[in-house]
């Protein structure tokens, strides 16, 4: 450092450094605690069940962690941009629906069903976007209240009962039932968005400037980026994820019912969570929330496995929760010293 | 520019609007199903109605701190559980009962008061928290043998079932507890000083923390009488529904909210009380059992409701909040815990 | 005099912050019934002082006596204990309690007899000469009636000693008046009184002595009546080293790049018209809330002027936001730079290149991590930023090099005008001079430059041209070189 | 063959007018009125979990309104949505209606209805629930017995697979009553015959296809050796299947599921199920509404002993699934008959 004269400025100096440690130990605690864990499950699984580490197991835990994957990426923009979204359990019905019914009406129509579920995702998104910001109401009620308007169109205008894919939709199917070399397609999805996020969060303008926005609001407006458009655009990707979710969910069944599908809500914040994305904006990486996919998949299929009571595994969901949210907030009051 | 003023005036029309709202909804139900108006609905619309208002009644105290808590239906749930387990399983004596259920209640609100004022998590994440983890525990224990049993057992106790059912001179207990609890509320809020440092704490924190307010505690205090309600109500649930479920109270906390917010408090929190809650809730169960009378589609049930949420954030957005500058909400107002300004 | 006669005594009170030393070694004595002014530029450690005394700062070291038994303020409600109660510049009152409620907050007795607490409280208020009704909520109170209960709440908590830190910034002549002789009132009843105020003349008539603060040091502390407004001003100025050489060439002022017709925003900014050429530096020098920072906010599109107009090289323009001040070539270094500047969880490079994202694109249109590598470190290189790497995150730079980054951000736009708010605020010496040579150099570039900073020799050193702002207004707008900074100061002092 | 655009044209016409759409799936033969009936000009309340997600629901509700229409009754239909709050507000809704004269029901939850239908009682009018049952003594009930069905379950599979033998139970949700009473007699009698199967997984799918399937493939990943698979009911066992076939294990590992539903039907055309313990679905509903007339008709009051009627069971396999007397069984006359009451 340059220029360093007075004591004061020493003391400062000396006050940067010990800060700068302190501050990088606990954001390599931050960063590095969640890769830990993970290999310290797979450790123990793998010694206590043999079947744990084999690639028939590994493809179940992908393929079960699917859907909620795609959904957590999805999320996560929604969160890195400093907001947040508790409708997409509802768009993802949507979704599905729309998509289910078309393929019903013409099973050859797959490439329109397929892109009709994700747009459909993306203009609920872009709706649910435009509420939260052009109103300013705090964007976790607000979208309780459009989740309840999203599944009361979905079930009163587009569902009927158990809608049934008919089995001469067979490349519609494929998506979700088929695979390649062994490997079932929706983890190939899965990759896919992934690698897609990435690519969006790390190598566009548009991931730069959410996290940006996410980070400080005021400053990115200062710094002359159009906020309110960039918090609008994450709505539409979670939008648009829910829907591939969705129709990922009615292609793997073959079908879609309108009962019984919130569960998602609460694993797919826990997975993001866990995956160290700040509830506070400007942080979260996809590698993270891959983390916490493959940590809360692992886990639960290891207590599958074990034949743990069911309801044991909703229990862990929430301690895992307690445990990320808390570290999460923990570091956040260090860092802010 | 006297904004104060203009204030005063939005926020006196959307009480009595809701007021006025209220009534119609009735007159309107009263007109269109004959039976909406019979004895048998008006005391199931008031002992249903109690019970939300029971919740409310805590949850308006939170949300005047500027904080949210999402547990409440699980608490409930879980002390209705309790409730049905010690009485019906057990056979313990109804008031040792009671006492335990709404310490009960209150331990679970001082834990989310902690995790919100000391951890320093978003109290709308750490009711979250709370909230599947006691559903957890809810499904683990309704899945044992003997809460099967006792939760099956037809109740012959006429004490227990008095609690949720009975009738003193005409009024339902639970609206009598209610308007104790009520009563007891407001003369808090507006005699005591805990009633001047909720309402400090959330209108200006920093002067609530120079005038020595002991902040963490109140919030703790807070978090704790509103798990203290949903714990009384549960009591009257599990005793009128004479068993209980994993779901029991199951999306009661947007109901809440709904109610609370309509009623005048403002999320942001220091703008509100009691007395807006209370006609929110009419309100919100006139609403609910009329239509439910009307045997109107679930979903469409739905639809109003959200409207209703819907109407009453912008409400709260542009009346309560008006005259501020124009900064729309950002999350860290609702999620970050306004942490004391000390060197 | 015998330290038990006096109501309030300090020796030896120092207080540093990082980087800075607010309050060196100051002694300060009350007698009862005394009212001291506490004068001194911004940035002098009035506050500090004062924060010191009512217990939300504990001093590095001396010690302070109350009645001649010693003390040690913990935090404000033990400060207010022993009888030291402060009034904060912005207001401390809860807007939805009554302004009896407001008045004994902390100190009501839990059950609240609400006839009892009225009729105490209106006694008070009563002794004010205050006619306000105590059951009437704070919400709906104006400048002076908040002052007035602040006053009040003091006087509930039986204070020896009452701090005003700045009482009158918001209020009119006449309320002034008022104000003056409900202290003077209270202060008859034995209460020492510390006033702080910018206001000169203020400060001379109504206190009994007065002491100087300059650099957080005691420049004099004399009785007012053989002071005059003049020696006073000397006393705050002082012999200030220019820590910069003036230019001794003055830099040919340019075309006309920006010029203001009767700016308006709220009461904040009130009918400012000025010009800024290509290639000469204005400062805005002013108190804290005469207006200047909201000036610049006006011409960098953050906030829209109720009226008025700008023109941008003579075309008339309308900043909807700062994107659009953006597109007209201006760029504004904002004050608080950790809430309206950094990106604080992001990455040095990520903070530098936010800007000129469009320039980053390789394959694809993607980003290149390789130029953005490049652009980033061709900045830092322009501006000797020194950082240990560029993906450090930015919160671990030095307040100075944070600032540089800032600047670095702001000129990769290529703007031609620039407005620098507070450019040098918490940072350190070496960056300071650093600072200025840089603004020196754009200027030579022919850019037009807005520089605000509360800290006059820095304003009279770098500027051509300055503007002196009070109450919103610009009153003044002079050549720097035929301007003193007694001149400037007793301008911008009422 | 359409082109491209008709195809969005047609899916967002069924988009908007879905309400028509849904109209469509229906439409089947108005019932015949009759032209004397004592129950002309009474009404009967129906209190359904669902009409519209799963199709079974929907032969039940389609039928059962039928049948009523039959016989004259003017019919109220409420919906719950599966949501155990509004099923019992419904029931208190229609005891609120002075001119319900009975109740027909399918309890979502096996107790928390208890007190609602006592309520209803109280006032002398009967309700009959079918299906499954409630905890309740209530007027009637017309279903199958679960724990007959779980020993019969138990002996099929034990003799499918000649006596010995890993197998897997998929469980709907675990707290339901119908899957604990299916469960007990399944285990109860595999320990009486000391039967060789041995239970060696068992977890819920809480009705979801998707969990199903995932829970499935673990399954067959952790024992694949496991020989039989009991799915408890309905769409979540399309899941099941649906991993049977990705791991082409179609056929060669038994499977057994309950109700003779269209999903059962699907599943042995397609293979994916061995064999469906169903019983005349559309019987049963018929049943329950012949019951609760004939006891309004012979002025039952609260007190009288329940009636119970448990329905034959009958055994589905490929070979007679196309018999018209066994499709009957799933089907009944009218699935596809919507009433006109019906909102």
């Amino acid at each position: 450092m340059e220029g360093l004269s007075t004591p004061a400025e020493l003391a400062r100096a000396a006050r940067f450094q010990r800060a700068r440690g302190a501050r990088a130990l606990f954001a390599w605690a931050g960063r590095n605690a969640l890769t830990l864990i993970f290999l310290a499950l797979c450790i123990l699984l793998s010694a206590t069940l043999p079947t744990f580490l084999t690639l028939g197991n590994w493809t179940i835990i992908l393929q079960s962690s699917a859907i909620i994957g795609v959904m957590g990426f999805g999320l996560s923009f929604v969160m890195i941009s400093g907001s947040f979204d508790l409708s997409f359990a509802a768009t993802m019905l949507l979704a599905g629906a729309v998509s289910a019914r078309i393929i019903m009406l013409d099973d050859q129509a797959t490439v329109l069903a397929l892109l009709a579920g994700p747009l459909a995702g993306a203009v609920v998104g872009v709706l649910n976007g435009t509420v939260v910001v052009v109103t300013g109401i705090s964007p976790l009620l607000a979208t309780i209240a459009t989740a309840m308007l999203i599944r009361a169109f979905a079930v009163l205008y587009v569902m009927q009962t158990w809608m049934e894919i008919p089995r001469s939709a067979a490349s519609f199917l494929w998506l979700g039932q088929g695979s390649l070399r062994g490997i079932p397609i929706s983890i190939f999805l899965l990759a896919g968005v992934a690698a897609a996020s990435f690519i969006l969060l790390n190598r566009t303008g548009f991931g730069r400037m959410l996290y940006a926005v996410g980070a400080s609001p005021r400053a990115a407006r200062v710094a002359g980026l159009r906020d309110e458009a960039v918090r609008i655009g994450a709505f539409m990707i979670c939008g648009a994820c829910a829907g591939i979710a969705g129709v990922i969910n009615v292609s793997s069944v073959g079908g879609l019912s309108a009962v019984f599908n919130i569960s998602y809500l609460y694993d797919v914040i826990t997975v993001v969570v866990v995956g160290g994305v700040s509830f506070f904006g400007g942080v979260g990486t996809v590698y993270g929330v891959v983390l916490g996919l493959l940590i809360i998949g692992v886990l639960k299929n290891a207590m599958i496995i074990l034949n743990t009571p069911y309801y044991a595994q909703s229990m862990v969901g929430g301690v895992f929760l307690l445990l990320a949210i808390g570290l999460d907030s923990w570091l956040r009051k260090r860092r802010a010293g | 520019m006297n904004w104060p003023g203009l204030r005063r005036v939005d926020k006196f029309l959307l009480k009595n609007q809701l007021a006025v709202l209220a009534v119609l909804a009735f007159v309107f139900f009263a007109l269109v199903s004959p039976f909406f108006a019979s004895a048998f609905n008006l005391q199931n619309l008031a002992r249903e109605g109690a019970e939300l208002g029971i919740v409310c009644v805590g949850a308006t105290l939170v949300l005047l701190l500027g904080r949210l808590d999402i547990s409440v239906g699980a608490v409930l749930g879980m002390s209705a559980l309790i409730v049905i387990l010690g009485c019906k399983a057990f056979a313990l004596p109804l008031p040792l009962l009671v006492v335990v259920v709404l310490l009960f209640g209150a331990g679970i609100g001082a834990i989310n008061g902690v995790l919100s004022s000391v951890v320093g998590i978003p109290s709308f994440i750490a009711t979250l928290i709370s909230l599947v983890i006691l559903r957890g525990v809810m499904q683990w224990a309704s899945s044992t043998e003997i809460m099967r049993t006792a939760n099956s057992a037809v109740s012959t106790d006429h004490v227990f079932l008095a609690i949720g059912n009975g009738v003193f001179a005409g009024i339902p207990t639970s609206v009598l507890v209610l308007a104790v609890l009520f009563a007891a509320t407001i003369l808090v809020l507006r005699f005591t000083r805990i009633g001047t440092s909720i309402y400090a704490l959330g209108g200006n924190f920093q002067a609530a923390l120079r005038a020595g307010l002991r902040v963490t505690a109140l919030e703790i205090g807070v978090f704790a009488f509103a798990g203290f309600c949903s714990a009384l109500a549960g009591i009257f649930l599990a005793s009128r529904l004479d068993s209980v479920t994993y779901q029991t109270g199951q999306y009661l906390e947007f109901y809440v909210l709904i109610a609370v917010i309509l009623g005048g408090t403002s999320i942001a929190g220091g703008v509100g009380g009691v007395w807006g809650t209370l006609l929110g809730v009419a309100f919100i169960g006139i609403l609910n059992n009329g239509m439910v009378m009307l045997t109107v589609d679930r979903d469409y049930q739905d639809v109003v409701i959200a409207a209703f949420l819907v109407f009453a954030l912008v409400g709260d957005q542009y009346l309560n909040r008006r005259g501020e500058t124009a900064r729309r909400w950002q999350l860290a107002d609702l999620w970050t815990p306004r942490q004391a300004k000390r060197r | 005099m015998t330290s038990a006669a006096l109501r309030l005594e300090a020796r030896g009170i120092t207080k540093s912050f990082p980087g800075v030393r607010a309050v060196a070694n100051v002694d300060l004595a009350l007698m009862p019934g005394e009212i001291h002014a506490l004068v001194g530029e911004n940035g002098s450690g009035k506050s500090t002082l004062c924060m010191v005394f009512s217990g939300i700062y504990r001093p590095d070291s001396g010690i302070i006596f109350i009645d001649g038994a010693m003390v040690r303020p913990e935090n404000p409600r033990h400060a207010q204990a022993l009888g030291i109660s402060m009034m904060y510049q912005e207001s401390n009152l809860v807007p939805e309690l009554t302004v009896a409620q407001n008045v004994a907050l902390g100190h009501d007795p839990f059950l609240t007899r609400q006839a009892a607490l009225v009729e105490s409280v209106a006694a008070i208020l009563r002794r004010l000469k205050f006619d306000v009704d105590p059951r009437m909520k704070a919400a709906t109170l104006g400048g002076a009636q908040m002052q007035m209960v602040e006053i009040a709440k003091a006087l509930y908590t039986r204070s020896k000693v009452i701090i005003m830190d700045e009482p009158t910034a918001a209020l009119s002549a006449s309320e002034v008046q008022r104000l003056h002789d409900v202290i003077r009132e209270i202060a008859a009843s034995g209460i020492a009184i510390i006033y702080i105020s910018h206001a000169l003349e203020e400060a001379l008539a109504l206190a009994d002595r007065v002491t100087v603060l300059r650099d957080g040091e005691v420049a004099a502390c004399r009785s007012t009546s053989e002071l005059c407004r003049e020696d006073l001003v000397h006393l705050m100025v002082g012999q200030h080293v220019e820590i910069v050489q003036r230019p001794t060439t003055r830099a040919k002022r340019g075309a006309e790049l920006v010029r203001t017709m009767g700016l308006c925003w709220r009461d904040r900014v009130r009918d400012a018209s000025f010009s800024l050429y290509a290639g000469e530096i204005v400062g805005l020098a002013g108190l804290i809330g005469s207006g200047r920072t909201e000036v610049a906010s006006l011409l960098a599109g953050i906030n829209r002027p109720d009226g008025g107009q700008i023109f941008v090289r003579s075309r008339e323009v309308d900043l909807r936001s700062p994107r659009d001040a953006l597109g007209h070539g201006i760029a504004i270094l904002t004050e608080n730079r950790k809430e309206e500047g950094l990106f604080l969880p992001l990455s040095v490079a990520h903070n530098l290149t936010i800007g000129i994202l469009s320039r980053l694109r390789g394959i694809m249109g993607l980003l290149s991590p390789a130029r953005e590598r490049e652009e980033a470190r061709a900045i830092a290189d322009r501006l000797r930023l020194s950082t240990p790497s560029l993906q450090i995150d930015v919160r671990s730079l030095s307040g100075g090099n944070q600032q540089k980054l800032l600047i670095g951000r702001m000129l990769v736009r290529e703007p031609d005008i620039l407005i620098f708010d507070e450019p040098t605020k918490g940072v350190d010496v070496g960056a300071i001079a650093e600072i200025h040579h840089l603004i020196r150099e754009l200027a030579s570039r022919g850019k037009g430059i807005l520089v605000i900073s509360s800290y006059l020799p820095e304003i009279m050193a770098l500027s051509d041209r300055i503007l002196v702002m009070r109450g919103g207004e610009i009153v003044q707008d002079i050549d720097a070189a035929d301007a003193s900074t007694d001149a400037v100061i007793s301008r911008a002092f009422v | 063959m359409m082109t491209i655009k008709t195809k969005i044209l047609a899916s967002f016409l069924c988009l908007a007018t879905a309400g028509v759409a849904r109209a469509a799936i229906a439409g089947e033969a108005e019932p015949l009125t009759p032209a004397y009936s004592d129950f002309q000009g009474k009404t009967i309340g129906f209190a359904f979990p669902d009409r519209q997600s799963m199709n079974i629901q929907k032969v039940f509700r389609d039928n059962a309104v039928y049948r009523a229409r039959e016989l004259g009754w003017k019919v109220i239909e409420t919906d719950a949505k599966w949501d155990v709050g509004t099923q019992s507000k419904n029931i208190l809704s229609l005891a609120a209606r002075s001119d319900v004269a009975g109740i027909v029901m399918l309890s979502i939850d096996y107790v928390a209805n208890n007190n609602a239908v006592k309520q209803f009682e109280a006032t002398g009018r009967p309700v009959v629930v079918y299906h499954m049952g409630i905890s309740y003594p209530s007027a009637g009930h017309v279903g199958p017995n679960f724990y007959q069905m779980g020993r019969l379950f138990a002996k099929t599979m034990t003799e499918d697979l000649g006596g010995k033998g890993k197998i897997a139970l998929i469980l709907g949700d675990p707290n339901s009553q119908s899957a604990v009473d299916d469960l007990r007699g399944m285990k109860e009698w595999l320990k009486e015959n000391k039967s060789g199967l041995e239970i060696v997984f068992e977890q819920p799918a809480n009705w979801d296809a998707e969990k199903a399937k995932q829970v499935t493939k673990t399954l067959l990943q952790q024992h694949p050796d496991v020989a039989g698979i009991w799915c408890n009911w309905d769409v979540q066992c399309v899941g099941m299947g649906q991993a049977l076939k990705e791991a082409g294990q179609v056929g060669k590992i038994k499977t057994w599921t309950e109700a003779a539903s269209d999903v059962c039907f699907t599943g042995l055309q397609e293979g994916y199920f061995t064999k469906c313990i169903g019983w005349d679905t559309r019987d049963q509903v018929r049943r329950a509404v012949d019951l609760v007339s004939m006891l309004v008709e012979s002025g039952w009051k609260q007190g009288d002993k329940g009636i119970v009627w448990n329905v034959p069971l009958y055994i589905v396999t490929k070979d007679n699934m196309n018999d018209p007397r066994v499709h009957r069984l799933a089907f009944g006359e009218h699935s596809g008959y919507v009433s006109g009451e019906s909102n």
